[in-house]
Formats: C-alpha cells, sequence, structure tokens
C-alpha cells in the first residue's frame, strides 16, 4: 500500500457539538460533497480534546487527524476554543517528536453556516494526507499513556 | 485498559432508509447485514434496517426489540442527532430502557448526502456504526439535569418585533425587561408612513402598541441603554445593561417638550428624520415617542461642549434637567432572552454609479419614507432637496445593494413591495410620471400581488430593467436639468435614458453595523451574510442553537412587518412555554472530580469560563458545580490525573468510539476503489 | 455552474462560448437584469444588448449571434463586467463572440461587416513588425472601407502629421523571427473554437 | 526604486509627449524605468478578436522578455491598454492553466517561458501614488499649477476591471484628483471621468464615438475645465485628435486642451514646457496654460448659490467624516 495513486487515507475529524459538527449538518443538507475518507467525532467543545484521543487515532491506524470548532471568539463556551488551540500547538510538537509529520494533523475553524467550507478544507486534507502516504504508527499503548501525561500539563491560564 | 473485552450488553443496531436520502447511496441491508454478522462479538444481538426508522413503526419495531430481546443498549444509524435523538430516546424509554443509553449516528448528513461512490459510502457508514456500537458500550444511564426557569424575560430591540413579543409575555402575566438603543421604542416602523398593501398609516397603528408596551404593568422599559454582558444559561441568565445617561431626571420630567422649544442648538438628525430633518441637542426624536422623556446629545450640547447656555434647565417646569447624571449598570436575572435587534439600510454611497450624495435629487428608501410622513421633516410633501419644487417626474430603482455579487447577494424581500407603495404616493401626492425599473416583481404574499394591479391601474410605468447609472449628465436639451437614469429595457432590448426630476433607491436591508458584536455577546453565530442563524430554516425558525434565547424580526432575516410581527408572537409563545413548565430540562453532560484520584493541582480551576469548578483548600482537592457546568469538557481533557470525567463524553466512550471507527480500516482500503 | 459540468452530449453553443473564454466567465450565472445592456457606451446602436445576446446563446441560436453587430461595438470599457450583479465576464465574451463568428464567416452579413478588417489590419502591422502603426492601419483601412470619408479624415491627419505624431513607417522588433514563431506555433494550437 | 518599463507603441510616436513627460519627472523622482528589451505591441483590443492565443502569446511574451530580463519585478506601463492586457494576461496565466501551459509550449519557440505572478503589471499612476505617494511628489512643486482648472480623466481600463486587484474605485475613482491636487491645481468634479472616450470606435463607427467623446467634453465645459488630464494615449488621441470633427459635426464650440498627468506633475516641477512635450496637442494648450503662476484668486465653484433655508441637508459623505 505504498503508492499513493490508489492510496486512501483514513482521517478521524473531532467536532464540537455547536460549530463545526453543525457545520457538517449543513453541508449535508446542501448536499455539498466531499471525500469519504473522514469520520467525525463529536464532542461537546474542541476543548474537550484530549490529546490522547489524537495519539489514539494515530495508533489505531488512521492516518490523519482533523480538529474543528467554533471560530475564535465564537466559541459556545465562551472561550475554550482558545484552550484548544493553545493544546493543538503543543500536541503538533510532541507528534513531531514521535515521528508524525505535521502535516498529518489539521485545525479548522468552521461555524455552523460554513458547510461548504468545511467540506472543502476536509478535501484539501484528504489530498494532503494522500500524499503524506500511509502512516502505519505503531508505538507500544505504554507510550502513549506515558506521553500523553507528561506533554499535557496545562500552563495555568 | 479501555476496552470490554466480552461486553455483556445486549445491543440492538437500526440502520435507517430514509426513504432514498440513505438507502439511494448506501447498501443499508448490507450495511445491516453486517453489523449483524460483524459486531456479534461486540455484543451486537439484532441488527435490522428499515425505510424510516424515525415513524412510529420504526420506533415500535425499537421497543418491541427492547422488551422481546432484553436490549440494554441502542444504535440507530439515520440521521443527525440533532434532528431526532430525542425520538429514539423517547422510544427507549417507552420501552422502558433509560433513554441515554441510545447512540444515534449521522449516516445521512454526514455520508448518503456528501459521498457519491456507493461502495465507498457503504464502508464508511459500517464504519461509523461500528464507532457508535463501541462508543454506547460505555454509555450510562443518566437522568436529565432539572433547574428551576426565571420567569422575567429579556427582550432586546424595540421594533415591532420586539414590541410584539414583550406585549405576548406581558399580556400572558409576566415580567419583561424591553431593552431599547435609542430614545424611543418604535424602530423604523416609526419612520414610515404608510404601510403595505393595505396603506393604513404606520403611526396609527403602531403607536397604541407603543404606549401600551410602555405603560403595561408587566414590561419595565428601558430605553437608551444597551445589553454589555450576558452570563449564564436557559433558566437563568444574568445580564448587565448600560444605562446612557439621559440627563433628564425621569421622576420629574413630564415630557411637556419645552426644554427641546427652547433649545438653541439644531442637529442633523441622522438616526430618525434619516439625515434629512433637524432635532435639537435635547430632544424625543418623534412626538409619540416612548417613553415621552427626552435626552440630551452630549456631543451637540452647547453646555457639555462649551460649558454655557444652560437654557433647557432654565426653563424646565419641573427641573427635571440634570447635567449630573452619570452612565449606570443595572444588573437582573431573566430566564429567557429575545433578540429582536433589526436591521441597517444599506448605504448607496457605496453603488457611486447611483449617484446618492452627489446628484442632489436621489434619495434613499428611508428618506422618502420621511418626505412622505406627515410628521417629517416637510409635513408630508414630496419635494426636491431645495424643499420647494414638486417633482414631476420620479423614478424609484429596485433592487439598489440587493441580489448581487459585488454588494450583497440576497434579495431583500420588502424592496418590491415598498417600491410600489412609493409609486403610489408619489403619483397620488404629486401626480408625477412615476418610474418603477425592476429586474423580477416578487410581491408573494397576501393580497400583495393585487397591490401590484392597483399600481399599475394607476398608470406606473414599470420598465423590467437593473438601472445601469444615474447621472446629471445630459446629452440633448431634453436631459438639461434632469436627473438621467440609463437601463436597459430588457422586454424590448433597448438601451433607454429616462430624465427625471426625483430618483428614489430602494435600498436593501442589511444587518446590524455591529451584527458580530451582537452575535458574541449572545454567544449566537451569524449566517455568511451577517443574518443571525436560527435553530432550522423550515421548522424552527426563532429559536436559536442556544437554549434560552430566541430571533425575532429582521435579526433574522430581512423581512417585512407582517412577518416580524409573527415571528415576535412565535419567540413569546416558546418563552411562555418554558416558563409554564416552571423549569428547564437540560442534558446531564457534566464534569465530575473523582476526589480520590484529584491531586490538587488547581490546573483546571482557571480552564473553567464559568465558574463551576471550586477548590477546597481543606481537603485539597477541586470539585465541580453541577449547576454552574455546562459540559464543555476542557477540564476533563486537562486533568493530568485524569481524576475528572465528564458524563457522555467520557474518555472510555471517545477513545472506544476512535476504535471503532477504525476497525475496519484494512478491509475498507481494499473495497474502495481509488 | 454549467461551465463545470463534463457533458457525453455534444457541446452546446453555450458549452462552446464557455470553452473558447479564459477563466471562468460565470455565464451559467446570467440572470437577464440588463445592467449590462444599460451601461454600454455604444448599446444605444447594438442589434441585441449584450444581454439578450446571452439568452440567444442559451437558445443555440447560433445565426443570429454570430450575425450581430453587438461585439464588433464593444468598447471594451469594462463597465458590464464590473456592474454585472453576476460576476460575468460580458467583455472576454464579446472576444469570444468575435473570433466565432470570424471563423464562421458570419460577421460579413452583420452591419458591423467592415469591423474584423480593422483587426486584421491592426494584427498585420504587429505580425510583421511586432509594433503597431497607426498611420497604416488609418490609412489601409480607410481605404478598403471608407474612401469616401478619406477627404474628412484628412485634416485629423495632416494635424497629427505636422505634429510629428505619425510614422510614415512602422517599427520592427528585433527578433521578428522569434515572434513569428510563437505567433505561428500559438494558431497551430488553438486550431478550431 | 527600480520598475521595468513597457512604454507601447503609441509612446513611441503619437504619444511622445507622455513618454518624455513621464521620463522627465522620473529624474527628480528617483523613479528609475528600465525599458523591456525587444518588447512588442500588446495587441490593443484588436488581436484578442481574432485569435485567443496568439494574442496571450503576444502580451505574455512581453512579460517573458521581462522575466527574463529582470526576473521577479513590478512592471510599469503608461498606457492604460498596455497595462490592460499585460495584467489581464498575467491574471489569466494564474487562473487558467490549460491556457498557461499552451501559451508556453508557444513562447518555447523563442525559448521564452513566464510563469504566471512573476511581473506584476502596474499603471504608472499607481506607482506614484502607492510607492512615491502625494508627499513625496509635492516635496518637488516648485510651481503649484495655481488656479487651473483640472478635469480628471482616468477613462476606463485604469480602473476597470482590475484583473490584478482594484487600485480605485471603478465607477468614481479619486487617485488623479487627489494628484493633481496635490500639485496646487482646481480639480473640477467630473461626473464622467471614468466614462468610455470611445476607443476604437473612431475608426469602426465614427457617429458613436463622436458622441460619446461631445458627453465628455460637454460635462467637462459645464464644470468650467481649462484642462483635461489623461493617463491614457487612446484617450488623448480621440479627444484631441477628433474634438475638431466633434465641433464640426454637432455645431459646438469645444477648445479644451487635452495633456498627460505626467505633464501637469512637470510643469509644478518647473519644467519648461518643451521638455515635457507640451505644444505637441492638436488642440492648442497655450490659453488655458498661460493662467499658471499668474496670481488669480481661486474662483469659486459653478453656480453653487447659498442654501436656502428650505433646503434640506445633503447627506454626509463619508471623507467629510
Amino acid at each position: 500500500m505504498t503508492d499513493t495513486q490508489n492510496f486512501e487515507p483514513v482521517i478521524i475529524g473531532f467536532t464540537c457539538n455547536w460549530c463545526s459538527y453543525r457545520a457538517a449538518d449543513m453541508a449535508g443538507t446542501a448536499r455539498i460533497k466531499y471525500e469519504p475518507n473522514v469520520r467525525l467525532i463529536r464532542l461537546m467543545c474542541s476543548g474537550r480534546l484530549d490529546p490522547t484521543f489524537v495519539l489514539k487515532a494515530f495508533s489505531g491506524g488512521a492516518d490523519g487527524v482533523l480538529v474543528s470548532g467554533c471560530h475564535p471568539g465564537d466559541c459556545h463556551y465562551v472561550e475554550q476554543n482558545y484552550k484548544a488551540l493553545r493544546r493543538f500547538h503543543l500536541l503538533r510538537r510532541v507528534l513531531v517528536q514521535m515521528g508524525i509529520e505535521p502535516g498529518r494533523i489539521k485545525l479548522l475553524w468552521a461555524s455552523a453556516a460554513e458547510g461548504a467550507i468545511l467540506a472543502d478544507e476536509i478535501n484539501k486534507f484528504v489530498e494532503q494526507v494522500r500524499a503524506l502516504g500511509p502512516l502505519n504508527w505503531k508505538p507500544a499503548q505504554s507510550i502513549i499513556e506515558a506521553q500523553a501525561s507528561v506533554s499535557f500539563q496545562e500552563v495555568p491560564a | 485498559m479501555h476496552e470490554k473485552e466480552h461486553p455483556n450488553e445486549k445491543i440492538g443496531v437500526y440502520v435507517c432508509h430514509c426513504g432514498s436520502n440513505i438507502a439511494g447511496t448506501v447498501d443499508v441491508e448490507d450495511v445491516a447485514k453486517w453489523a449483524a454478522e460483524q459486531l456479534k462479538h461486540r455484543g451486537v444481538v439484532i441488527a435490522r434496517d428499515y425505510k424510516f426508522m424515525c415513524s412510529s413503526l420504526g420506533q415500535e419495531l425499537i421497543e418491541k426489540d427492547i422488551k422481546e430481546l432484553g436490549l440494554t443498549r441502542v444504535v440507530v444509524a439515520a440521521c443527525s442527532p440533532h434532528l431526532h435523538e430525542l425520538t429514539f430516546r423517547t422510544a427507549c424509554k417507552n420501552a422502558g430502557l433509560n433513554p441515554y443509553l441510545c447512540e444515534l449516528v449521522s449516516i445521512r448528513e454526514q455520508c448518503s448526502w456528501v459521498h457519491t461512490n456507493r461502495t465507498a459510502a457503504t464502508e464508511k457508514s459500517k464504519a461509523i456504526i461500528a464507532g457508535g456500537v463501541e462508543r454506547v458500550i460505555w454509555h450510562e444511564p443518566l437522568t436529565p439535569l432539572k433547574v428551576p426557569i426565571h420567569p422575567a424575560t429579556l427582550v432586546v430591540g424595540g421594533g415591532i418585533a420586539g414590541i410584539q413579543a414583550a406585549l405576548e409575555i406581558a399580556d400572558a402575566g409576566y415580567p419583561v425587561y424591553l431593552v431599547e438603543r435609542e430614545p424611543s421604542i418604535g424602530g423604523h416602523m416609526a419612520q414610515f408612513d404608510k404601510t403595505f398593501p393595505t396603506l393604513d398609516c404606520s403611526a396609527c397603528i403602531l403607536t397604541p402598541k407603543m404606549v401600551l408596551a410602555g405603560t403595561h404593568p408587566n414590561i419595565t422599559l428601558i430605553s437608551w441603554a444597551e445589553v454589555t454582558h450576558v452570563d449564564g444559561y436557559v433558566g437563568n441568565f444574568q445580564v448587565t445593561i448600560k444605562q446612557k445617561p439621559r440627563y433628564v431626571n425621569t421622576e420629574l420630567c413630564n415630557g411637556c417638550g419645552i426644554c427641546q422649544e427652547k433649545c438653541p442648538k439644531k442637529v442633523i438628525d441622522d438616526i430618525f428624520e434619516a439625515g434629512l430633518g433637524n432635532r435639537k441637542a435635547v430632544y424625543t426624536p418623534f412626538p409619540q415617542a416612548v417613553p415621552r422623556y427626552p435626552v440630551i446629545d452630549r456631543e451637540n450640547c452647547t453646555y457639555f461642549q462649551k460649558g454655557t447656555c444652560r437654557a433647557c434647565e432654565k426653563f424646565c417646569p419641573t427641573n427635571a434637567i440634570d447635567f449630573t447624571q452619570k452612565e449606570e449598570l443595572l444588573q437582573m436575572d431573566v430566564g429567557q432572552i429575545i433578540l429582536a435587534t433589526g436591521y441597517d439600510l444599506f448605504d448607496p454611497r457605496r453603488i457611486p454609479q447611483y449617484g446618492y450624495g452627489r446628484l442632489a435629487n436621489v434619495f434613499t428608501s428611508l428618506e422618502f419614507e420621511r418626505l412622505t410622513n406627515a410628521a417629517g421633516p416637510t409635513g408630508g410633501k414630496i419635494v426636491l432637496r431645495d424643499g420647494v419644487t414638486v417633482p414631476k417626474t420620479v423614478g424609484i430603482v429596485h433592487c439598489v445593494g440587493s441580489r448581487d455579487k459585488n454588494y450583497n447577494n440576497y434579495c431583500s424581500s420588502i424592496c418590491c413591495m415598498q417600491s410600489l407603495k412609493f409609486a403610489h404616493l408619489a403619483e397620488e401626492r404629486t401626480g408625477a410620471e412615476v418610474y418603477n425599473f425592476y429586474i423580477d416583481m416578487r410581491t408573494p404574499a397576501k393580497s400583495y400581488d393585487e397591490f401590484y394591479q392597483r399600481v399599475l391601474e394607476e398608470g406606473t410605468h414599470f420598465i423590467r430593467g437593473r438601472v445601469a447609472s444615474i447621472s446629471d449628465a445630459a446629452r440633448n436639451p431634453g436631459e438639461e436639468g434632469k436627473l438621467i437614469i440609463q437601463v436597459e429595457d430588457t422586454l424590448i432590448g433597448k438601451q433607454r435614458r429616462i430624465p427625471v426630476d426625483m430618483v428614489i433607491l430602494s435600498a436593501g436591508l442589511e444587518p446590524r453595523r455591529d451584527h458580530k458584536e451582537t452575535a458574541r455577546l449572545f454567544g449566537l453565530s451569524c449566517s455568511a451574510d451577517g443574518w443571525l442563524i436560527e435553530r432550522h430554516p423550515k421548522l424552527d425558525p426563532v429559536a436559536t442553537m442556544t437554549e434560552g434565547i430566541l430571533i425575532a424580526g429582521c435579526v433574522q432575516g430581512p423581512k417585512d412587518i407582517p412577518a416580524s410581527v409573527v415571528q415576535g408572537a412565535a419567540a413569546a409563545a416558546r418563552v411562555l412555554g418554558k416558563i409554564q413548565q416552571k423549569e428547564v430540562t437540560m442534558e446531564p453532560i457534566r464534569a465530575t472530580v473523582d476526589q480520590d484520584k484529584c491531586s490538587g493541582c488547581r490546573i483546571c480551576n482557571n480552564l473553567c469560563p464559568f465558574n463551576a469548578i471550586l477548590f477546597h483548600a481543606d481537603r485539597a482537592v477541586s470539585e465541580v458545580n453541577p449547576a454552574l457546568c455546562q459540559g464543555c469538557g476542557t477540564c476533563v481533557a486537562a486533568c493530568p490525573a485524569g481524576a475528572i470525567s465528564g458524563t457522555g463524553f467520557s474518555d472510555q466512550q471517545v477513545l472506544s468510539q476512535i476504535e471503532g471507527l477504525l476497525m475496519l480500516n484494512v478491509r475498507q482500503l481494499e473495497a474502495v476503489p481509488a | 455552474m454549467a461551465e463545470a459540468t463534463s457533458h457525453a452530449r455534444t457541446p452546446t453553443l453555450f458549452d462552446r462560448v464557455v470553452a473558447a473564454t479564459p477563466g471562468n466567465s460565470h455565464l451559467g450565472m446570467c440572470i437577464q437584469c440588463g445592467t449590462c445592456g444599460g451601461s454600454c457606451p455604444s448599446g444605444a446602436d447594438m442589434e441585441h444588448t449584450p444581454r439578450a445576446l446571452f439568452a440567444l446563446i442559451n437558445a443555440g441560436m447560433e445565426e443570429q449571434v454570430l450575425r450581430s453587430n453587438t461585439p464588433w461595438y464593444c468598447v471594451s470599457c469594462y463597465y458590464c463586467m464590473v456592474r454585472c450583479p453576476q460576476s460575468i465576464h460580458i467583455t472576454d465574451l464579446m472576444y469570444t463572440l468575435k473570433r466565432m463568428s470570424i471563423q464562421e464567416g458570419l460577421y460579413r452579413q452583420s452591419t458591423a461587416s467592415d469591423a474584423p478588417g480593422f483587426s486584421q489590419d491592426f494584427i498585420f502591422f504587429v505580425e510583421n513588425f511586432g509594433r503597431s502603426f497607426e498611420l497604416g492601419i488609418a490609412a489601409i483601412y480607410n481605404l478598403r472601407y471608407h474612401p469616401l470619408d478619406m477627404p474628412k479624415m484628412m485634416p485629423m491627419g495632416l494635424g497629427m502629421m505636422r505634429k510629428r505624431r505619425m510614422d510614415l513607417t512602422p517599427k520592427r522588433i528585433k527578433d521578428m523571427t522569434g515572434l513569428k514563431a510563437i505567433l505561428a506555433k500559438a494558431k497551430e494550437l488553438e486550431g478550431k473554437i | 526604486m527600480k520598475y521595468a518599463y513597457f512604454p507601447g507603441c503609441s509612446l513611441e510616436k503619437n504619444a511622445l509627449a507622455y513618454h518624455n513627460s513621464t521620463l522627465a519627472i522620473s529624474a527628480p523622482l528617483g523613479l528609475e524605468l528600465e525599458e523591456i528589451d525587444d518588447w512588442n505591441c500588446c495587441g490593443a483590443t484588436e488581436y484578442i478578436a481574432i485569435n485567443r492565443l496568439a494574442a496571450y502569446s503576444l502580451i505574455t511574451r512581453n512579460l517573458a522578455l521581462a522575466e527574463k530580463q529582470f526576473g521577479k519585478k513590478d512592471l510599469v506601463a503608461p498606457c492604460s491598454a498596455c497595462f490592460l492586457n499585460l495584467s489581464k494576461a498575467d491574471a489569466y496565466m494564474q487562473e487558467d492553466p490549460p491556457l498557461a501551459e499552451k501559451v508556453n509550449l508557444a513562447l518555447a519557440e523563442a525559448d521564452l517561458h513566464y510563469d504566471g505572478g512573476t511581473i506584476k503589471t502596474r499603471h504608472l499612476l499607481h506607482v506614484l501614488m502607492e510607492d512615491f505617494g502625494l508627499d513625496a511628489i509635492k516635496a518637488h512643486v516648485t510651481k503649484p499649477l495655481k488656479g487651473l482648472r483640472i478635469a480628471p480623466y482616468y477613462g476606463c481600463l485604469i480602473v476597470r476591471p482590475g484583473f490584478l486587484g482594484k487600485f480605485d474605485n471603478a465607477e468614481y475613482p479619486t487617485s488623479l484628483d487627489r494628484l493633481m491636487q496635490s500639485i496646487g491645481a482646481t480639480v473640477v468634479d467630473f461626473p464622467l471621468k471614468a466614462a468610455c472616450c470611445g476607443g476604437h470606435m473612431t475608426q469602426l463607427n465614427q457617429h458613436i464615438a463622436l458622441d460619446l467623446l461631445r458627453v465628455l467634453l460637454q460635462n467637462a465645459a459645464d464644470y468650467q475645465a481649462d484642462v483635461i488630464v489623461t493617463l491614457c494615449p487612446m484617450c488623448q488621441l480621440n479627444l484631441d485628435a477628433y474634438q475638431a470633427d466633434v465641433n464640426r459635426l454637432f455645431k459646438t464650440k469645444f477648445h479644451i486642451p487635452i495633456l498627460y498627468f505626467t505633464q501637469m506633475i512637470g510643469l509644478a516641477f518647473g519644467m519648461d514646457a518643451k521638455t515635457l512635450g507640451i505644444g505637441k496637442e492638436l488642440v492648442d494648450a497655450r490659453r488655458a496654460l498661460a493662467k499658471i503662476g499668474v496670481e488669480v484668486p481661486p474662483e469659486e465653484p459653478p453656480k453653487k448659490k447659498r442654501p436656502s433655508k428650505e433646503e434640506l441637508p445633503m447627506p454626509k459623505m463619508p471623507e467629510e467624516g
């Protein structure tokens, strides 16, 4: 499965209940077509995204991870997407240490009205990951646990 | 760790065809069959597909299985949980299963509707279902939270929509705070003279409602004020309102108006008179203003600017003028909020070829409303900007700033009828030749098209063509001193130049200039055009994504008076329904701290925007107050000790769902051709 | 959008016009509002306004479209394009129609039958010298099409000569062979629209 | 500042005055213009009417030459038509890959290649306004054009459609107004400032063209302009060379000299008329220019009487704040 031509990446997408998940609903209602490679998980807020989820996805065989939430300032929980943003950058650095290309994870703000944008961004991301080829990342469960607990100490805001 | 090796749950999987909506792209039978076989080891004891799961028959199917097969978990693969989660939870409840042990996964919005490749869509559906199954294993029986609902309601915006909503609620016997940014309620409707299609006088039908709103025992009218902060959630909002200083003591003022007579300072009134008329520095925007107390406009008051004058103070018979008043912040608790902040008029200066601002006798629709208004700057005389000349020919331009990718892409929906009204008034009051320039005539509502017929009968000229330009550059003696409207008469396919004395631009409706701030303040989202988004465009047009906050009138999109009134009333009905229930049930999605695991590091404390997490210094542990917690889960994700768990979205639930989603990767790769 | 769809069916006039126009012309988006026809400086003298022409294109009425004087009266002022509420690239579409009408030879039946001649004369100099040449163009074109107007043109012409604002001989660029090769190749690649 | 320079065919002869005045004012401003070696005609509005690919190849050859000669650089074109064609070709070379590919195949015949977006074409006015600015220009003014009433004429192609982005309002531009004010001239309101001069219509259909010209001249006359200032050789040619024909056909008596904005700047810089190529216009500018430097009190704008008390106020315009 090395030739990127007929390689179909699998991407796990985390959406927030208030904006990006509804953007996905919107894309659906408007019948906007996009690549079938993304499988979405609904969280209440992008702030809920525990870095372990991302590691779990990669170790479980995902080739890319999409993290999405409300636009900065529009968070249903006031400001939690900023915390997601903060974590995202931290996380990306850790992933690089773990040998995962930064191109395999993407942060995307999408309001409930932006179904078209979401679809468009998903397509771009799928292409990006397809170009990177399969990941096949399989670290020992223990590493994930360890990494997860040490590297994500929040700096009290 | 988070893997029930041999789950002892009995899971039922139900795949919906949704007619052909899902079945058209997804092989639902295959999906059901696959779930039954491949997910057996995960506890799936039955998997069915059915035409319409949400139909009563579909629900009975589930209920029957729960009873007969003793299902302990249910996964429904159908549409978005935002549509039918409640339906299926209720079904479970009816069959004696805790409603929160049901998981609804979306294979319509997220699969059949957005993909074309049948194989790929089918495989993805399987993955989504696998994810749902893994997740549902970890569901816990929950009981919804109930919180008392505060009986008071905040209505923001005192236009016709807001007034209607406030009156409906007040009449039902519940308290309302009606907040208005301007000195008086009434909104745009107060500026109009006549209303289409019946042509009854705007003031005559509006002012009684205004007076009612101003005097109603259940309505607290707070004009010349703005909402600055909103806290809390449905049932219990805490709002902060900035009361701008009136510099008039409303206890003493009796609204006699002497101060306005005596004030020497004339100011162009950009708001109520649309820049066409003057007011004083101390003023009520119009005679029937509610409340009747004037305000002093600090920027233009001679006393505030130069320290002299004080004429108003001198002559006030009740000594109501009080230059020392300061801005006040009012705090109040309300259970629900209705937003009715209205619209702004499109600024035609943005279309230079229409000459507004350069050519004296090009007017906006709002300016013309004031011209025709008996209480307006010309006492209802339709005259050119010189204030005396009566126009002999009038051109009315539709779709100004609307239906145009360069400005607003949408149809402002009121302009056609408004323009027909203008045509009638201009013809009736000046006997002028009237030309209407339109792209499409849109008169869909009750007795609107009849009004069009009437105006046709009155002899108005209708030219189908979007006006290209308006100029004073004459090409022949006939055009000297006129405004020349250049247009293609598309019905004869010829370019025409029509000289007129007066042009009225039927400018479109736009979201308020500060709509973004408003959306943020109340935690709502705007469409790309800037209108607030309703919960469902057809089935829930006055509710929003945020429980307890409703919208009415033009803040939701362009609409005319009848539609605004309808929405005001509808929003009120929603509010009353909730108040009647005395308490609101809320999703039991909350975070809880495992006191034994908590190390007391306090990282979570600063993460909560609702200050729901308190720290017990004595025991050095944190605790979540379920009444304040909104369930975002940020603290859950942040806790280094994994001591905080979120009901409904626990680590196990999400991690297992990930596993499920990835279950048939390898197979999927082979199955799907690129 | 129409231009996006790929058709198995034989391309219609609409398809061909769209295909022969660079970029995305948005022709399919026309709502027949007439902003173009109203804005056009020479709209009054056009047999069809651009709007009408687009309707004819949709109706597949090739003859009428390519026989119309409209494209030839386009002065390339771009008013229509910037005012079009649907952002249709009207000016570029006019160029496309000119080309098609020349190819089909239908311009001859239009009231602007001599217009292409002017373009031809203009590019004669461009193709052979690499630079344009007002006097030459004006002279040849008018001799060919408006011999009787020549006297009327004279005062202006003489004025231009007196002020030394007209060349008597055209300038020629150095790498004429290169340019010729480029143009030859381009024409070969363009083939038939 | 250094720029690649594309004079265009007109500036070679009929608009030599534009060329000379441009170079003349460049020196003091420190605007260095380096001509593209062996550039060719942009095809005006004609070539595109005959063969699309040949036309775009013709235009793009210039961009390719510029890329070869200067690498990534801004290209200055004083002629609006050249400016439009060059920027349009550049835009489509980026927007329409199939077209770009074919154009490059053709260019390869002369070992040339162009990547869309490498050479940004800008009109001389853009460069003066954006890169130098009014203050820099003011600084060199020694002889402000006091009392001269100028009608600023933009024509079409510099403001429309803006293939590489809008520079000024497409319907009612103001940059040239501000530039002319900054060198001391009185700028009259000129509603038709961005209307069309007829372009090649003067050749194809005299009646249409002359009527457009008449309307323009009439509008300028109504606002009592001494001079119409242009920034395009085609506009200059039409308004200047055909003004006599307009007068003949419509029995009018227009006498409005048509000068290039660079010539006006040059005069304000204190340069002598000859170096700026003044005198090459067919409609004599002597009488109009006699006003400059002569102390004349600025006459009040045409028939703007005091507002009567019934008069309703005009809406505020943005610039008035």
